[in-house]
């Protein structure tokens, strides 16, 4: 019976020694890694501006004007390099074969398209998935195109310049959708 | 230090001592007994799950060996002794012992000995044929050569020889099991004492026929002429139905008996080669033979030829 | 010499992913390319040797009744400092927006805690053995794990993308088939194949 | 028309021998009586080595359970009891006499005249039954007095006549119906009385029309008897298949006939009833078809119980050069054997003789699941599991499989695409789970 | 419709074994046969929800309050081992016979990672309580069919005379890779 | 008796079916579906077809030979059946490389790891499909345009356009999902029943025309190669789920409406912006005359080798079948779903073997 007692007790202050050792380097080491975390998190979220966009060194996260473009509301941020307007990024998205492709479209302020980043899609593997700059070249057809000439719509419909992917008519009609919601709110939002 | 480390550390203990109390009382409460020498046990068992044993898997048998009063019955004979000693020590018990035993195959009879009488063209295992009918040589008592010992024995330590169309036993890797004894359905496997050297002396033939009969069909039939009977000096040798066994218990491998088989039925092996002096004793086997009323002359010729290649 | 072997095991002969089959779920989910291979596997290394370390140096003093509570506790806490670490500093999404090692492993980093490998060392061996040899056993365990993981990583990369560790050997796709999970099962299988063939091999000779 | 609504095949029917009807085979000049031509143990011997016997007499008694007693085929003189070859492939207890003279038995009534009337009771019928050593001849060999002891606690309401004849090539039965018609139907009554039963049904399959025509014309003037035409399918003949066709009914797995109130004979065990009860003739001869595709004249031979079937093959033009098989029984369920020293024995219903081509089988190839075997399995079995379960010794399983309702009648082997041998394993299979089921009811 | 949505993704199209890989340990271990399956599933199944509940409300009204919430995977562990043990126990003494059939696989639930991922995915992806005892049914859901699927298709090959080298484990990636193949067909059922 | 006697157990006669007897029935059951296949699709039709028949041969060859050892069995004529019904699932103008990937995943993969013929528990000519569906989606997706023996085998990449086209059921989903209706887009490709009953459309090689594999189907049924449970099951099954949703879609809505003039509710849906989204959908007929229903109920989900044994599992299998088809085709991402639906039953397969038994004679006593 003693026995049992002081080992219930040897459990006890074992158990309490490691959880107390081991909470204490976790507290520890989680107020050391706070910062870094943080940073990281912070540049994750704001990484597409800055792939989309020309150099800036405001915060594009102030001052965002929600755009109402059809039934749909874009959101534009800016970017300015000493007061001065470099860009201009368009959060936008459109129904491609799996679901809505999202995207963050950089313009220059002449409404040229600089660069498009696809921030969510759930397009097929090998075939929508080629929206993806690392997947094929088509996405670079856009770039320093300004929809003012260059027509957003796939040249199979008649009515565009853009070379579909093969067999991914519909991601590319998406893609073009989106873009052009894009441009339009680009326009609607009178940043100059 | 901030409340966040305080708050860490201050959750998990609770946690962990919570978690500890709990398990502890509720352990304390709901405790079933189970014997925890059967793990043990079994652990010091082989593992091979062979049924060497009679039970239905090592753990089976682990659970016989912890309830049983004592081993008198139980013995794992792929683990021999040694397992047994290391089972007695964890049970804190006498171990039984048993002599080493090792498999031999009673049957000699060769392609080339026993001719073929038809020809078998049913599934190729010895317990389909045998069920079907006495084989396909006269010998209805022999090995059909289909290999279903082979298949059973786990240990590897049988094959056929595709010459002779026999099995092989490799005594080292043999451990005794019985598997092959249990699988043929001519029992032609009999588990002998291990002796020094595995020196063996054994009749390799369960024929019952009447010797004449027997050697019509196979030349290296038993005929049951009793010759070894008379020659063996420990009564290690009895006689069945026109057929000699050998006990292994009391065959002391004076090797007297081997010479003396009119068709070269006792088989001896582990031993170093006879001496000149041997042959001439040998030489003396057709005269014994003469005794032998069923014997055929012209199956003297042959054996006498065969036993002369083979020395 | 005993070290070295000891050390060795866990690449071929005891290997855990191709001989023992443990932690088999980072194995597939994170194998989709040799570089989240190559991640997992070093992470998994690092909780098992800094666990077998402590542990083997505590075990002594923990009854046997809480034993298992107090590793898992130990190794959680490791698993936690690699979630901290690579949050801070492996979570930078790539050029083209390719999400970051830190992401694309997930699930899988908090889930060390429960790979058989780390647990199964830390009871079959660090717990009875002195504290160097357990750091070389976790060590060659966890390289062996890293190293399967990296192998099975490269050969779905190499088939499914035309690419090792990033590096294109062919336009376009690969076998999209070997990228997608039914991939990491089917190469799973044939290179455990391989390897027991490899093994066989090795014990002949 | 009637038939069994599960499995069967069809294989050729090649009933060569049809019309050629019953000759009778002098004796041989020795013949070889094995002590064990029924299930159950050995009879035995009542005579020893040197004794003169007489066509009829007894030589050994059955006392087991289900054993029969065995009768002297020949007159002469007893030249050894030994182990000699007999139908099971075996060196087993045979008793060799060397026949001198046909001196029958005077209690025997030799001549051809029919008996109708009959007063014995239905014991002393039994007991002449079993007297006379009458065992099943449809190939079962099953001692026919116990049959007809029917066990407390059930009821025979049917008698069943075996008239099928579903085994190709073997018209030992069609022929002596159509010979012997009269006498069966005499026979039938025999039996309808001993089991006490009402109703007697006949079954014939339709590929024997004489037959039916001639038995049916017969049954007008017997009461109670009843003959049916059944559609041509294998195994119509096994008696569950049979009962099934006939009544609608079907025997419980595991269980007899006469669970279902049924009990079954075949025509010829019948025909020996008449015998042995009318005529006090124990059961020493029987008829014998010996045919093949290339058997010069193939016949139906009244034999002697221990000729050698080499002097069957002689009767019928002699061995053909091209013999490669050598079948005690038809083709579908009949045993091969080695040697034509073998006896014919009670069982023996037909000798066929295989030409060597036709006599090989098929290389084995892999299950391919075409379920052709589950389809044709008049048990409704599923051979192509019981195999590899048999072969992998699941014991286990095969008996939740019910292995042991298989009938062996060889349909699936015998319409098996892949040519598995699944009925070879099927019986290993149903003999270990005997074994099994043995050893765990000794427990 | 929300939780049949959660149901069809979890059985179906994102099945917990063939693609989210959690699991794997058991699903290849103890799949040789269909009653072990069935008995090994039952367990899961069991402990998948209690660990879930459990794990839910500690980190909603401990972890979160606190603002402790990285100490997810200690805690978490920690109780699911000591939920799993005490299941054990208390099954063993309460009900033998229930026991039998699911308590010999407990022990092996304590390191499996689906227990574990379960908890934690229900946790990211912030369903209430009831989201997460379907999320949590749904999955064990999916790796019993999953597992007694594919001891189906292994209690078939022990019939069959697979290659020496392609024998046990690595036959059972090869069918896992197969049937996982299977199910991308169900691919965009649930967006 | 000049020679030794044979001895073996009874039966000692045997039926006249064997193994290739049966696969060569299977052949030429699919022969009319081939020759309409080169009918419309020219030259493409027999380059795919005879390297993927003549890959799975010697891929199964080699196997048996070098890899696996157990002698060679390619006479048994599985392996060309599994080729012939590979490259039916296959477009005419597959590059020859990824036929014979997709053959060593057929007969590799699919067959041979599980020892060969008889072994495997998914359908091999399925595996290899599926796999290439996943692996080559671009190549596997693009079907070339009808037309007859001008349709080139090689299209190039700036060709692409102008000669391929889509199957009736992408081009039905695809619409769907942009929003159109399905009786407008019919109309605008001038797309005729007779042209799927008669294979005048885009698709694999095998599946284009139903009535050559009705023709197949009615050969293995007087052949008794096949039963008819399992094409009947799914068939019906398909028509039925479907037949029974169309009501409710706004095409069956408007044909009743307009027929019987009952008004039967639409089903609706929402999408992500809330807006309300009304059911389109292709009536039964279209449903199983289109894709690889025909095709995969006749030959693929009959496979003795990897589906149930007996009728009644037969039976659950087709409907599972029919049911997944379906399922997978109006609301997953395939436009077809009759291969993954086969190859998930045959995963389900031992299983149902295991639970259906045939009724074993006497099981139940019916008298007394
Ligand atoms: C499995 C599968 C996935 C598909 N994924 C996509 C996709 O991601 N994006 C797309 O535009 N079309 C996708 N499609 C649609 C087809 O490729 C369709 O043929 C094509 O969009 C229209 O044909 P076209 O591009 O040749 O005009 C997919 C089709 C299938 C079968
Ligand atoms: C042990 C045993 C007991 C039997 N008892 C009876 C019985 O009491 N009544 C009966 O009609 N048949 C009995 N039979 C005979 C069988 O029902 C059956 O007729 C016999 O096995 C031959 O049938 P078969 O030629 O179809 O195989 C018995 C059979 C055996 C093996
Ligand atoms: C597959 C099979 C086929 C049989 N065919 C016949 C047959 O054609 N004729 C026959 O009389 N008995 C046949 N029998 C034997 C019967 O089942 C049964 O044993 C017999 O009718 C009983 O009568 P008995 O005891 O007089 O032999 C067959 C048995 C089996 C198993
Ligand atoms: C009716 C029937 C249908 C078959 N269908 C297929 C099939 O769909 N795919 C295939 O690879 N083989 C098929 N085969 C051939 C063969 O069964 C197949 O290769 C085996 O699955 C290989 O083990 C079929 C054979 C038959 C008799
Ligand atoms: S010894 Fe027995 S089991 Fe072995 S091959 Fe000979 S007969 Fe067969
Ligand atoms: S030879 Fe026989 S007794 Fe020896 S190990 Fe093999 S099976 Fe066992
Ligand atoms: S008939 Fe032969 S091939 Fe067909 S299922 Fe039966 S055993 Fe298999
Ligand atoms: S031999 Fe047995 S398993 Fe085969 S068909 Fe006949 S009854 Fe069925
Ligand atoms: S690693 Fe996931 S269960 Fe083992």
């Amino acid at each position: 019976m003693a026995k049992r007692e002081s080992n219930f007790k040897n459990m006890f202050v074992t158990l309490f020694l490691v959880t107390l050792a081991s909470s204490a380097a976790l507290g520890f080491i989680y107020e050391l890694t706070k910062k870094p975390i943080n940073d990281a998190l912070i540049y994750k979220k704001t990484l597409a501006v800055h792939i989309v966009l020309p150099e800036f060194d405001n915060d594009p996260f102030e001052n965002v004007k929600r755009v109402p473009v059809g039934n749909d509301t874009l959101s534009v941020y800016k970017g300015s390099m000493n007061g001065e307007i470099t860009g201009v990024a368009v959060e936008t998205s459109s129904p491609g074969y799996g679901g809505d492709i999202r995207m963050l479209i950089g313009f220059l302020p002449d409404g040229t398209i600089r660069e498009v980043a696809v921030l969510e899609h759930k397009e097929t593997a090998g075939l929508g998935d080629k929206i993806l700059k690392s997947k094929s070249d088509f996405p670079v057809q856009f770039e320093g195109k300004n929809p003012e000439h260059f027509r957003l719509a796939v040249s199979k419909d008649g009515n565009g310049d853009v070379d579909a992917i093969t067999a991914s008519t519909i991601s590319s009609r998406a893609y073009c959708a989106a873009l052009k919601k894009a441009y339009d709110a680009f326009k609607k939002s009178d940043i100059k | 230090m901030s409340t966040v480390v305080i708050y860490t550390i201050i959750t998990l203990i609770t946690l962990g001592a919570f978690a500890a109390m709990v398990l502890y009382f509720v352990a304390q409460k709901f405790k079933v007994f189970e014997d925890p020498r059967i793990d043990e046990v079994e652990a010091a068992l082989p593992g091979a799950n062979c049924g060497g044993c009679g039970f239905a898997g090592c753990r089976n048998f682990a659970e016989a060996l912890v309830r049983s009063e004592d081993f008198a019955d139980l013995f794992c004979p792929v683990g021999g002794n040694e397992t047994m000693a290391g089972v007695a020590k964890i049970l804190g018990r006498e171990p039984a012992t048993q002599d080493p035993l090792v498999a031999v195959l009673r049957c000699n009879g060769a392609c080339e000995f026993r001719p073929k009488t038809n020809n078998y063209d049913g599934t190729a295992t010895c317990t389909i044929e045998s069920a079907l009918y006495g084989g396909d040589t006269g010998c209805q008592y022999g090995c059909l050569g289909h290999g279903d010992c082979v298949e059973v024995c786990q240990f590897d330590a049988l094959h056929m020889d595709p010459v002779t169309g026999l099995p092989v036993v490799d005594d080292a890797k043999c451990t005794a099991c019985g598997a092959c004894v249990r699988a043929c359905p001519r029992n032609l496997f009999e588990l002998r004492k291990r002796q020094k050297k595995d020196r063996k002396i054994y009749v390799a033939c369960m024929n019952e026929d009447k010797g004449g009969l027997a050697r019509k069909y196979c030349a290296v039939a038993c005929t049951g002429c009793t010759l070894c009977f008379k020659v063996c000096p420990f009564e290690a040798i009895t006689m069945g139905t026109n057929l000699a066994f050998i006990d292994s218990e009391k065959c002391r491998l004076c090797r007297k008996c081997v010479p003396v088989c009119p068709t070269n039925a006792i088989i001896e092996t582990g031993f170093p080669p006879r001496k000149e002096q041997v042959q001439t004793e040998s030489s003396s086997v057709p005269s014994a033979e003469s005794t032998d009323n069923t014997a055929e002359p012209a199956g003297d010729k042959d054996i006498s030829k065969n036993l002369k290649k083979e020395e | 010499m005993n070290n070295l072997k000891n050390f060795t095991k866990g690449f071929i002969s005891e290997n855990p992913v191709f001989v023992l089959f443990l932690g088999l779920c980072p194995t597939l989910g994170t194998s989709n390319s040799a570089i989240n291979g190559l991640s997992m596997g070093l992470a998994t290394t690092f909780v098992l040797v800094l666990s077998n370390l402590v542990i083997s140096s505590i075990s002594r003093f923990i009854p046997d009744k809480v034993r298992i509570p107090a590793y898992i506790v130990v190794i959680a806490s490791f698993v936690t400092v690699v979630d901290f670490l690579m949050k801070a500093y492996l979570n930078t999404p790539g050029k083209n927006f390719e999400p970051s090692i830190y992401d694309q492993l997930g699930i899988f980093i908090p889930l060390i805690v429960v790979n058989c490998i780390v647990l199964g060392r830390a009871e079959a061996y660090a717990s009875k053995n002195p504290v160097k040899s357990s750091l070389i056993d976790g060590l060659g365990m966890g390289l062996g794990f890293a190293f399967a993981l990296f192998l099975l990583g490269s050969v779905r990369e190499l088939l499914g993308n035309g690419s090792i560790l990033g590096f294109k050997f062919i336009r376009g796709d690969g076998v999209l088939l070997f990228v997608s999970p039914p991939g990491a099962f089917l190469a799973l299988g044939f290179l455990i194949m391989l390897m027991r063939m490899l093994n066989q091999r090795l014990a002949k000779n | 028309m009637k038939t069994f609504s599960r499995g069967g095949v069809h294989p050729p029917e090649n009933k060569l021998s049809a019309t050629t009807g019953i000759q009778a085979l002098p004796p041989p000049q020795s013949v070889k009586i094995p002590l064990s031509q029924h299930l159950g143990v050995p009879a035995k011997p009542a005579v020893n080595k040197g004794d003169m016997v007489r066509v009829g007499q007894i030589i050994a008694s059955g006392d087991g359970f289900v054993s029969s007693n065995i009768h002297s085929s020949v007159s002469g003189k007893v030249l050894k009891i030994d182990n000699e070859l007999d139908p099971t492939g075996y060196k087993r207890p045979c008793i060799v006499i060397e026949v001198s003279g046909d001196d029958w038995m005077e209690t025997i009534d030799q001549s051809t005249k029919l008996v109708k009337e009959t007063n014995s009771e239905p014991e002393s019928i039994i007991s002449k039954i079993r007297e006379a050593g009458i065992v099943g001849l449809g190939g079962a060999t099953f001692p026919s007095h116990v049959k007809l002891s029917v066990p407390r606690g059930k009821k025979a309401e049917y008698l069943i006549v075996n008239g099928v004849e579903c085994e190709p090539f073997l018209t030992a039965d069609h022929a002596l119906m159509l010979e012997k018609g009269e006498e069966i139907m005499v026979g039938t009554q025999i039996l309808k009385k001993a089991l006490k039963v009402k109703k007697a049904l006949i079954g014939i399959e339709n590929n024997k029309q004489d037959a039916i025509r001639h038995m049916a014309d017969l049954a007008r003037n017997y009461d109670g008897i009843e003959v049916f035409a059944l559609k041509v399918k294998y195994p119509q003949g096994g008696e569950k298949q049979l009962i099934k066709a006939l009544l609608d009914m079907e025997v419980p797995s595991g269980g007899l006939p006469v669970d279902v109130g049924a009990v079954a004979f075949n025509v010829g065990t019948v025909f020996a009833v008449y015998e042995a009860v009318q005529k006090n003739k124990p059961l020493f001869e029987r008829v014998v078809t010996v045919t093949g595709t290339s058997v010069r004249n193939p016949s139906n031979f009244r034999a002697r119980i221990g000729t050698p079937i080499s002097a069957l093959i002689e009767a019928s033009g002699g061995m053909p050069e091209d013999t490669g098989k050598i079948l005690l029984g038809g083709p579908m369920m009949g045993k091969a054997v080695g040697d034509i020293a073998i006896p014919v024995i009670k069982g023996t219903s037909g000798i066929l003789l295989m030409p060597g081509i036709e006599s090989k089988r098929r290389k084995i190839q892999p299950c391919i699941r075409c379920a052709k075997c589950i389809t044709v399995c008049p048990m409704g079995l599923e051979p192509y599991l019981l195999m590899p379960l048999s072969e992998k010794s699941m014991f286990d399983r095969l008996e939740e499989n019910k292995v042991l309702d298989c009938i062996e009648c060889g349909s699936c082997s015998y319409i098996c695409p892949a040519s598995r041998p699944l009925l070879d394993y099927i019986r290993l299979g149903k003999a270990n789970v005997s074994k099994l089921i043995r050893t765990r009811k000794s427990q | 419709m929300e939780y049949i949505l959660i149901i069809i993704s979890a059985v179906f199209v994102n099945n917990i074994v063939l693609t989210q890989f959690l699991g794997i340990c058991p699903f290849i271990g103890v799949s040789g046969k269909v009653d072990t399956a069935l008995g090994m599933s039952g367990a899961v199944m069991f402990v998948m929800v209690i660990a879930t509940i459990v794990t839910y409300l500690l980190q909603h009204y401990i972890l979160i309050p606190l603002g402790i919430p990285f100490m997810q995977t200690v805690v978490f562990i920690l109780v699911i081992a000591a939920l799993v043990q005490l299941v054990e126990i208390i099954l063993k003494k309460v009900s033998p016979a229930l026991y039998q059939a699911l308590g010999i696989f407990l022990p092996l639930i304590t390191t499996n990672c689906a227990i574990l991922g379960v908890a934690i995915l229900a946790v990211q992806k912030d369903l209430n309580l009831l989201g997460s005892v379907v999320y949590a049914i749904s999955n064990a859901a999916g790796f019993g069919l999953a597992l007694i699927t594919f001891s189906g298709i292994r209690e078939q090959l022990d019939l069959a005379d697979i290659p020496k080298g392609m024998k046990g484990v690595p036959i059972a990636f090869i069918i896992a890779g197969l049937l996982s193949m299977a199910f991308m067909g169900f691919a965009g059922i649930v967006k | 008796m000049s020679k030794v006697i044979t001895v073996s157990p009874s039966p000692h006669i045997f039926g006249n079916l064997s193994v290739n007897r049966l696969m060569f029935g299977v052949v030429m059951a699919l022969i009319p579906a081939f020759i309409v296949s080169v009918v419309m699709y020219g030259p493409g039709a027999i380059i795919v077809t005879c390297i993927s028949i003549g890959s799975c041969v010697l891929f199964e060859y080699l196997i048996q030979k070098y890899v696996l050892k157990t002698g060679v069995r390619i006479s048994d004529g599985s392996a060309i059946v599994t080729g012939l019904l590979l490259a039916f699932n296959l477009p005419s103008n597959l590059p020859w490389w990824i036929i014979i990937i997709g053959s060593l995943v057929a007969i590799g993969i699919g067959k041979m790891t599980f020892g060969g013929l008889g072994n495997n528990p998914f359908n091999p000519a399925l595996v290899g499909r599926v796999f290439l569906l996943i692996s080559f989606p671009t190549a596997m997706t693009v079907y070339p345009k009808v037309q007859g023996w001008n349709t080139p085998y090689i299209i190039s990449a700036e060709e692409i356009d102008t000669f391929t086209g889509a199957t009736p059921l992408t081009l039905i989903k695809n619409g769907i999902k942009s929003g159109r209706g399905v009786n407008e887009l019919l109309e605008a490709s001038g797309l005729q029943y007779s042209d799927l009953f008669f294979g005048n459309i885009g698709g694999s090689l095998g599946e284009i025309a139903a009535f050559a594999l009705i023709i197949g189907l009615i050969f293995l049924l007087i052949r008794k190669i096949i039963t008819w449970h399992i094409p009947v099951s799914i068939v019906s099954t398909v028509f039925f789920i479907t037949g029974a949703l169309w009501l409710f879609s706004v095409e069956g809505h408007e044909a009743v409406l307009n027929t019987l003039n009952m008004n039967l509710p639409v089903i609706q849906t929402k999408d992500a912006n809330d807006a309300i989204v009304l059911f389109h959908m292709a009536d039964p007929l279209f449903h199983i005359l289109t894709g690889g229903v025909m095709l995969g109920a006749i030959f693929m989900a009959t496979d003795y080798v990897t589906s149930p044994m007996l009728p009644k599992g037969m039976i659950i299998y087709g409907i599972m079948i029919g049911v997944i088809t379906v399922t997978i085709r109006l609301f997953g991402s395939y436009p077809e779903g009759i291969s993954f639906a086969i190859l998930i039953m045959n995963g389900f397969t031992p299983l149902i073997n295991r639970y259906v038994k045939p009724k074993r004679f006497g099981e139940e006593v019916k008298n007394g």
